[in-house]
């Protein structure tokens, strides 16, 4: 079943998977509370913005890009959706998903007509995003129809909306990832771009189908938290753009793209939800908080180099 | 005798042309929507954005070895904080408060390079890294309220004209370009530096000491990038947690409005110095028309990508 | 007796006065350490992660939640769910657009904005032009300022605010906006900030350029009383509004009367402090750190060490 | 009726075909045909126009002017995609291998077997690649990931796709560079099966004695214009060279006298090895070129990067001059005399993005310099003369060395060493991909070096090369020093049989 550069590209995900485990292990020794349903279902929750978004930058960066802009794309979104929801009711759900993947063609636009630097064009649009965010939203504030949050976030439970959810979209991009043409042209692209337009793959599709993507994706994760807050937020999304680079880099997703997948970086996102959750339950210094986190990062990358295939 | 390899290797670039045609468009707003704009006041202008030009000349540099520094805004604040600690507002500690603060600059930036060089870590990621280790060591280190200030007489560094006509913190800024500018052009190691970034591999085999020719770009990097947080420090007066944040992603925006490429290889700091200005301007532009951030955020999107796409079409042809 | 289990969200630690907030929290439950034992969590500023630590604090079992909302709705739906749980919510120094909570213990930003305004308008006989320093768009105290400024501003039709600029209640953005504003405006009367840093980068504009300085609002914190009193013999008028740091002791009091089952009012709004031209030069502490924001229920102690003076 | 004037149709007819990059016009007006089931042998001196040709014809470029027919109809792709479509298949110069992608995954990319709902089928891929690959006859793993393939493999991969796609029009651009000399003969029998199944095919190559062998049509470019188009025994080796340089070249290979046995060793290798080299003695002379043959991947880059001090020697003596020297890095070693040029000039040599200027002044510059500041006057005189004497093709010295073309850019390489004579000359590969004007060049400086009484090693994978150059030449074989031979007895034969290992040395001694 798994065959091919996909195995190559699984085991990438094991140290992600062994760190969830860890984590999830320590904690329910250590708090009795962690195994709770109620604690359970809160991670589900965290879990979903944070997965999709770090999906989101892991499909671009597959691609050997990067996108620094899926963190405005989210406040984006929430703007969208507290403006909308109460007048438009459903529509605004595919307002915002439209919104959302238009700013990534913006990007790909940029990259594909003008031949600007995709990180540079990226920063780019984040930061043209920001002002049409401040410009629709200047303060937290509009309201989301609290039918929204009854249907996704109000059971309390593991298994229930957000997890489901959170779960499916990285199944599909899973299998559209590893067993679909134009994922093979995503990864054959990010491991060498030259190789891969001699081959037949035109990197403009690419550029498109990715950062169209990672828009689109990086608005569903605003939409979920625009739920969840039940309003919008003009700056909510901005540190979630570094966390999801964090998130795929944790997960084994090289930065020069054609490497890690998907797997690895649900595992990541999971284990970076599960620091924060564990810190609080075990009432650890907050400080040592946000060194726990960067020892993590920094051995994810020394891990990660060793293992990479560049030398210079 | 014929001086034309010298003069060839400072003929400005396109990319300056270009940045310098879009300032003096940017001016000519200014000087439209103020009804008042005078040399004095662009003289001014260039005092203020000095930190900035400085940081810029920082990044300028890492590009040219076709990297990236993440660090550089992270190190200027430090560089605040340090400052101000060991100045305790108290002009009689000067010597012990630059070198402690250029101490920690050229240890951020041996970190980096060591980072690098040693455990092969992209330098986007080790300097993301650096930056989050620097933001959250100050924070344990100063319990998020640090102390201390810096004493007046210092601060003649950027509120000082000399003689009225000639702001001091240009004159550092234009010593530095300058400085720079020799390495790159005119000096052995600024070549080996060039030929490292370029390509690393085939600069060990020709036998440059190329790891180091990155730890010194690196080390370089922070040491300017504490030069500006010295400056910064130097207007303000007192520290602030995070005070040069934004400067990172300004430097890249700045440097690459000059001209700078990510694949390395290019050294332009006029380009730098007017990419600097450019982002100082506009932002005064949009405090003179009184709009609002979101104006100027997608003011700034808007810049990068048209002096970009200029570039661009222009290497078409 | 048994204690109090206590939740307190630090929902920033990176400026001075955001962490004096939390020295006086912390002081107010030392002294009270026989009644209750409180857990601290860290938001950063960051809206989900407060929303995480809140959910945290509530599967840990605590029976009151202090938290200072850095959203005004993001938190509704969670301490919606905390208040059905039985578990009292006070919300310290900053508002919700909603009645999910138990207390609030603040003074009223737009009060705040509103009293700076007043005494502009004032102090410049209702006629001027005047520039507003305001902090971050979309952060609701620099909003909310604003609004109770603008409200006055509107009032006196003579008085002109010429430009309204973010600078990020920072020193350095405050000094360039003014610069830039007063190259390109030949009168300027009067500057109302809602920051002292950026109150300070206003002066030193004026400086700069040369000018004469005009009235100017500011802010309750050493280093700008420091500056003001210098200032005073050579004509410089101020006044400063405060937002008290003791708002985190008082919290927490409030929080244990609700605890012991007395009554609170829902809102406890204080007025905000003022500190005049009268007053200044008895409440500035020339011996204590520039970063201190007077106010303050903490001892000299305290505050040395919360400064490491 | 139609059969037949199919069959009179030619396969592809190129006509009045022009390119410029910039100012630069690289090909001008050329004209050609070519015949189904015909093989057509594309030759030109390095940076002549012939990849970019095969690069029009592949879709990788769009022409300035000019226009084809394939197979009578107009052909004009505008990607890569279309000419793959049309039926004509390309294996570039330049490997175009995925590195993260299995040789199954590359060769089979974008038409890979699916199932019903349209997902990837991978184990029958793999599957079906260990057929074609054996039927081929190349001994790959078509698990094995691209960027663990070295560049012979890499070569391999890259024709079996071509041939994969079953094209009727194959464009084989230097497939033989990289390859020993058996893989090489098993591409050439590979091609002459494909002909006979009626593909016809466009090879480049630089060996001549494969331009004999093969093309049934001759197409010879000069400076993007074609001077030559003759058939199979129109022409000959020297026609083809006069067609090619304007010039005939009697003198390919310097003539050099016999170096005097009595002359001292400059360079001793005392049981020297490291973990991927056993250990090795040999001794070279001084003014002595000896050349080093082998299979593909019998132990030569080891030894070369050894020799270099990339991957040092870590045990047994290394003399120089009689004294004991340490190549423990790439400084030592060119500290101690000894000069490499690396065989993958665009990695190891080069900084593609800077201008020729500084990439071959680099040892110039560190002779002039003083005080640590450039001599930028001497840098550029010295950088005037070398383009000049190795006639590099380029718009100006401040051109990036990344837009030559292979050969020129392996003279720039050669170039730097002009300023900084040394005792030791390593060469490893050093006219892969080069054209013979330039090859003949080289070998002239090479013979000029060991007049001068440098030491000459060669690690060549050409046997032409190694016999027409050196005075003596040792064979590897899984890192050993197999055999030696003195030059009054090369033959290939002989060198082959002992660089084929043991079983065949055997039998070589059972046939003396
Ligand atoms: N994209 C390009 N931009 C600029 N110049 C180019 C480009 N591609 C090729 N050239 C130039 O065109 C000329 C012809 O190059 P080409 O690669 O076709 O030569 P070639 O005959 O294949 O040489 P070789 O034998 O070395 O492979 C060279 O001078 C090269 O520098
Ligand atoms: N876009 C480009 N801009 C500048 N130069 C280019 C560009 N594309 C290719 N080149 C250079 O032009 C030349 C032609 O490309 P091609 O791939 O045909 O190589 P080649 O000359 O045949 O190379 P070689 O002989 O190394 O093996 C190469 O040297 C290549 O590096
Ligand atoms: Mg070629
Ligand atoms: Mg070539």
């Amino acid at each position: 079943m798994f065959d091919g550069s996909l195995r190559a590209n699984l085991v990438l995900s094991l140290p992600a998977l062994a760190l969830a485990a860890l984590l999830t292990i320590l904690t329910s020794l250590l708090s009795p509370a962690f195994l709770t349903e109620a604690n359970l279902g809160n991670l589900a929750t965290r879990l979903l913005p944070l997965g999709l978004v770090a999906l989101a930058q892991a499909i671009v960066l597959f691609a050997g890009r990067i996108d620094l802009s899926v963190g405005t794309i989210m406040s984006l979104a929430t703007a969208i959706m507290a403006l909308g929801s109460l007048n438009l009711g459903w529509a605004a759900v595919p307002l915002t998903l439209v919104a959302g993947v238009a700013c990534g063609l913006f990007t790909a636009a940029g990259v594909i007509l003008l031949r600007i630097n995709p990180l540079v064009m990226s920063l780019a649009t984040a930061a043209i995003v920001k002002g049409v965010t401040l410009l629709l939203l200047p303060s937290p504030g509009g309201e989301v129809d609290y039918v929204f949050y009854e249907l996704v976030f109000e059971r309390e439970a593991l298994f229930g909306p957000p997890l489901l959810i959170c779960l499916a979209a990285y199944a599909l991009m899973f299998l559209l990832l590893g067993w679909s043409r134009m994922g093979r042209a995503i990864y054959a692209f990010g491991s060498d771009a030259k190789a891969a337009f001699a081959n037949g793959v035109s990197g403009a599709r690419v550029d498109l189908v990715v950062y169209g993507a990672a828009g689109g994706i990086a608005a569903l994760a605003g939409l979920f938290l625009s739920i969840r807050i039940l309003s919008g937020d003009p700056l909510i999304g901005e540190p979630y753009t570094l966390d999801s680079v964090s998130a795929a880099i944790l997960g084994g997703v090289a930065l020069q793209g054609g490497r890690g997948s998907v797997a690895g970086v649900l595992f990541a996102a999971l284990a970076l939800v599960l620091v924060n959750n564990m810190f609080n339950l075990l009432g650890l210094d907050t400080n040592l908080q946000a060194i726990a986190k960067g020892l993590i990062f920094v051995g994810a990358l020394v891990f990660f180099m060793r293992t990479s295939k560049s030398e210079a | 005798m014929s001086l034309a390899p010298f003069i060839a290797q400072l003929r400005p670039s396109a990319a300056s042309l270009r940045a310098l045609g879009l300032l003096v468009l940017l001016l000519a707003l200014l000087l439209v929507s103020s009804g008042a704009f005078s040399g004095q006041q662009l003289l001014d202008n260039a005092r203020q954005a000095a930190p900035l030009g400085i940081i810029v000349l920082a990044q300028a540099l890492i590009l040219m070895m076709g990297r990236l520094d993440l660090s550089v805004g992270a190190t200027a604040g430090l560089a605040n904080v340090v400052l101000a600690t060991s100045f305790a507002g108290d002009m009689a500690n000067i010597g012990t408060a630059l070198a402690l603060t250029l101490i920690f600059g050229l240890a951020v930036g041996l970190a980096n390079g060591l980072l690098v060089v040693v455990l092969r870590i992209p330098a986007f990621l080790a300097t993301l890294a650096m930056s989050l280790i620097i933001a959250g060591g100050l924070l344990v280190f100063t319990g998020g309220s640090p102390r201390g200030s810096i004493p007046a007489s210092f601060r003649v560094v950027t509120e000082g004209w000399i003689a009225g006509v000639l702001p001091w913190s240009v004159v550092v800024w234009a010593l530095v370009a300058g400085l720079l500018s020799v390495l790159v052009h005119f000096t052995m190691t600024g070549r080996r530096m060039l030929l490292s970034g370029a390509n690393m591999r085939a600069a060990r085999l020709n036998g440059i000491a190329s790891d180091r020719m990155v730890i010194l770009a690196f080390m370089l990097s922070s040491l300017l990038a504490t030069l500006g947080g010295i400056l910064l420090s130097a207007i303000t007066g007192m520290a602030t947690i995070g005070i040069a944040d934004s400067y990172t992603v300004d430097s890249i925006a700045a440097a690459v409005i000059g001209g700078a490429l990510f694949s390395g290889g290019v050294f332009l700091p006029l380009g730098a110095a007017l990419g600097a200005l450019i982002l100082f301007i506009l932002q005064s532009l949009l405090y003179v028309l009184s709009l609002p951030p979101a104006a100027k955020f997608i003011m700034q999107g808007a810049i990068i990508v048209v002096a970009l796409a200029l570039a661009n079409l222009k290497k078409e042809r | 007796a048994e204690k109090f289990s206590v939740g307190y969200d630090i929902y920033f630690g990176g400026n001075s006065w955001s962490v004096q907030l939390y020295k006086e929290f912390e002081a107010e439950a030392a002294r009270q350490a026989d009644t209750v034992d409180v857990t601290y969590t860290e938001s950063e500023l960051k809206v989900d992660k407060q929303i995480a630590n809140i959910e945290d604090l509530l599967t840990k079992g605590v029976k009151a939640i202090i938290v200072t909302p850095i959203s005004p709705t993001a938190l509704i739906p969670t301490l919606k769910k905390a208040r059905a749980k039985g578990v009292k919510v006070v919300l310290l120094a900053s508002k919700i657009r909603s009645q999910d909570y138990d207390a609030l213990v603040t003074v009223n930003d737009e009060d705040f904005g509103k009293a700076g305004a007043e005494w502009l308008v004032k102090a410049l006989n209702g006629k001027g032009k005047i520039i507003a320093l305001n902090g971050i768009s979309g952060i609701s105290a620099s909003d909310d300022r604003w609004a109770g400024a603008k409200e006055v501003f509107a009032a006196n039709p003579d008085i002109k605010v010429v430009s309204a600029v973010d600078a990020s209640w920072d020193y350095a953005q405050a000094k360039v906006a003014v610069s830039n504003l007063l190259a390109a405006n030949p009168e300027i009367d009067g500057i109302w900030s809602q920051g002292g840093a950026m109150t300070l980068g206003a002066i030193d504009a004026f400086d700069a350029a040369r000018r004469a300085l005009v009235p100017m609002t500011g802010e309750d914190n050493n280093g700008y009383l420091k500056r003001w009193v210098a200032l005073k013999d050579k004509g410089f008028t101020s006044v400063a509004p405060s937002k008290p740091t003791w708002l985190g002791s008082e919290s927490l009091l409030v929080a244990i009367k609700l605890l012991k089952g007395e009554s609170v009012e829902k809102n406890t709004i204080f007025p905000p402090p003022m500190i005049t031209d009268a007053n200044v030069a008895s409440i500035v502490r020339t011996d204590l750190s520039d970063s201190f924001w007077s106010n303050t229920r903490l001892s000299d102690e305290q505050v040395r060490a919360a400064f490491k003076d | 009726m139609t059969e037949v004037s199919q069959d009179k149709t030619p396969r592809l007819s190129v006509s009045t075909m022009s390119k410029a990059f910039g100012r630069n016009p690289v090909l001008r007006g050329v004209s050609f045909t070519l015949e189904r089931g015909e093989v057509l042998a594309l030759v030109g001196e390095n940076g002549a126009g012939k990849s970019t040709l095969m690069n029009i014809i592949s879709g990788g470029l769009a022409q300035d002017s000019g226009s084809m027919t394939l197979d009578g109809l107009d052909y004009r792709p505008a990607r890569p995609v279309e000419a793959m479509r049309r039926g004509v298949a390309i294996a570039h110069q330049e490997t175009a291998i995925m590195p993260d992608l299995t040789i199954a995954e590359n060769i089979y990319f974008r038409r890979e077997p699916r199932n019903a709902l349209g997902l990837l089928r991978q184990a029958r891929m793999h599957a079906d690649c260990t057929a074609l690959l054996a039927g081929l006859g190349f001994a790959l793993d078509p698990r094995a990931l691209g960027h663990s393939l070295p560049a012979a493999e890499r070569q391999l991969v890259e024709i079996a796709r071509a041939i994969e796609r079953r094209p009727k029009l194959l464009v084989l651009d230097e497939p033989t560079a990289s390859l020993s000399a058996h893989a090489a003969e098993t591409v050439l029998a590979l091609m002459a099966r494909l002909k006979e199944q009626g593909t016809s095919i466009i090879f480049i190559s630089h060996r001549m004695s494969e331009i004999m062998d093969a093309a049934d049509r001759a197409v010879v470019l000069k400076d993007g214009a074609l001077t030559l188009e003759a058939r199979r025994g129109d022409f000959d080796r020297d026609d083809l060279i006069q067609a090619m340089v304007g010039r005939t070249l009697t003198m390919v290979f310097p003539e050099r006298p016999a170096p005097s046995s009595k002359a001292k060793p400059v360079f001793e290798l005392q049981s020297a090895g490291n973990a991927q080299l056993p250990p090795m003695t040999l001794a070279l002379r001084s003014g002595e070129i000896l050349g080093i043959a082998g299979l593909e991947g019998q132990g030569q880059r080891p030894l070369a990067r050894a020799l270099c001090g990339a991957d040092p020697f870590t045990q047994g003596t290394i003399l120089i001059d009689g004294k004991a020297a340490s190549l423990s890095s790439p400084a030592a070693a060119i500290a101690s005399g000894v000069a490499s040029i690396p065989d993958d000039r665009k990695h190891d040599g080069l900084a593609l993005s800077l201008p020729i200027r500084m990439n071959m002044s680099l040892f110039a510059i560190s002779e002039k310099a003083r005080f640590g500041f450039l001599p930028l006057r001497a840098e550029r005189s010295f950088a005037q003369d070398a383009r000049a004497r190795f006639s590099i093709r380029s718009t100006d010295l401040e051109q990036p060395v990344g837009e030559l073309s292979g050969g020129n850019q392996q003279k720039v390489v050669f170039a730097r060493w002009l300023a900084h004579v040394p005792k030791i000359l390593v060469l490893y590969e050093p006219t892969k991909g080069v054209d013979v004007q330039s090859k003949s060049e080289i070998y002239h400086l090479v013979g000029e070096l060991a007049a001068k009484g440098v030491g000459v090693i060669v690690i060549s994978s050409d046997l032409i090369e190694l016999i027409g150059l050196s005075d003596r030449i040792l064979t590897l074989y899984e890192g050993r020093l197999s055999g030696e031979v003195e030059r009054a007895a090369f033959s290939e034969e002989r060198i082959m049989a002992l660089a084929s290992g043991p079983a065949d040395m055997a039998r070589e001694a059972a046939h003396v």
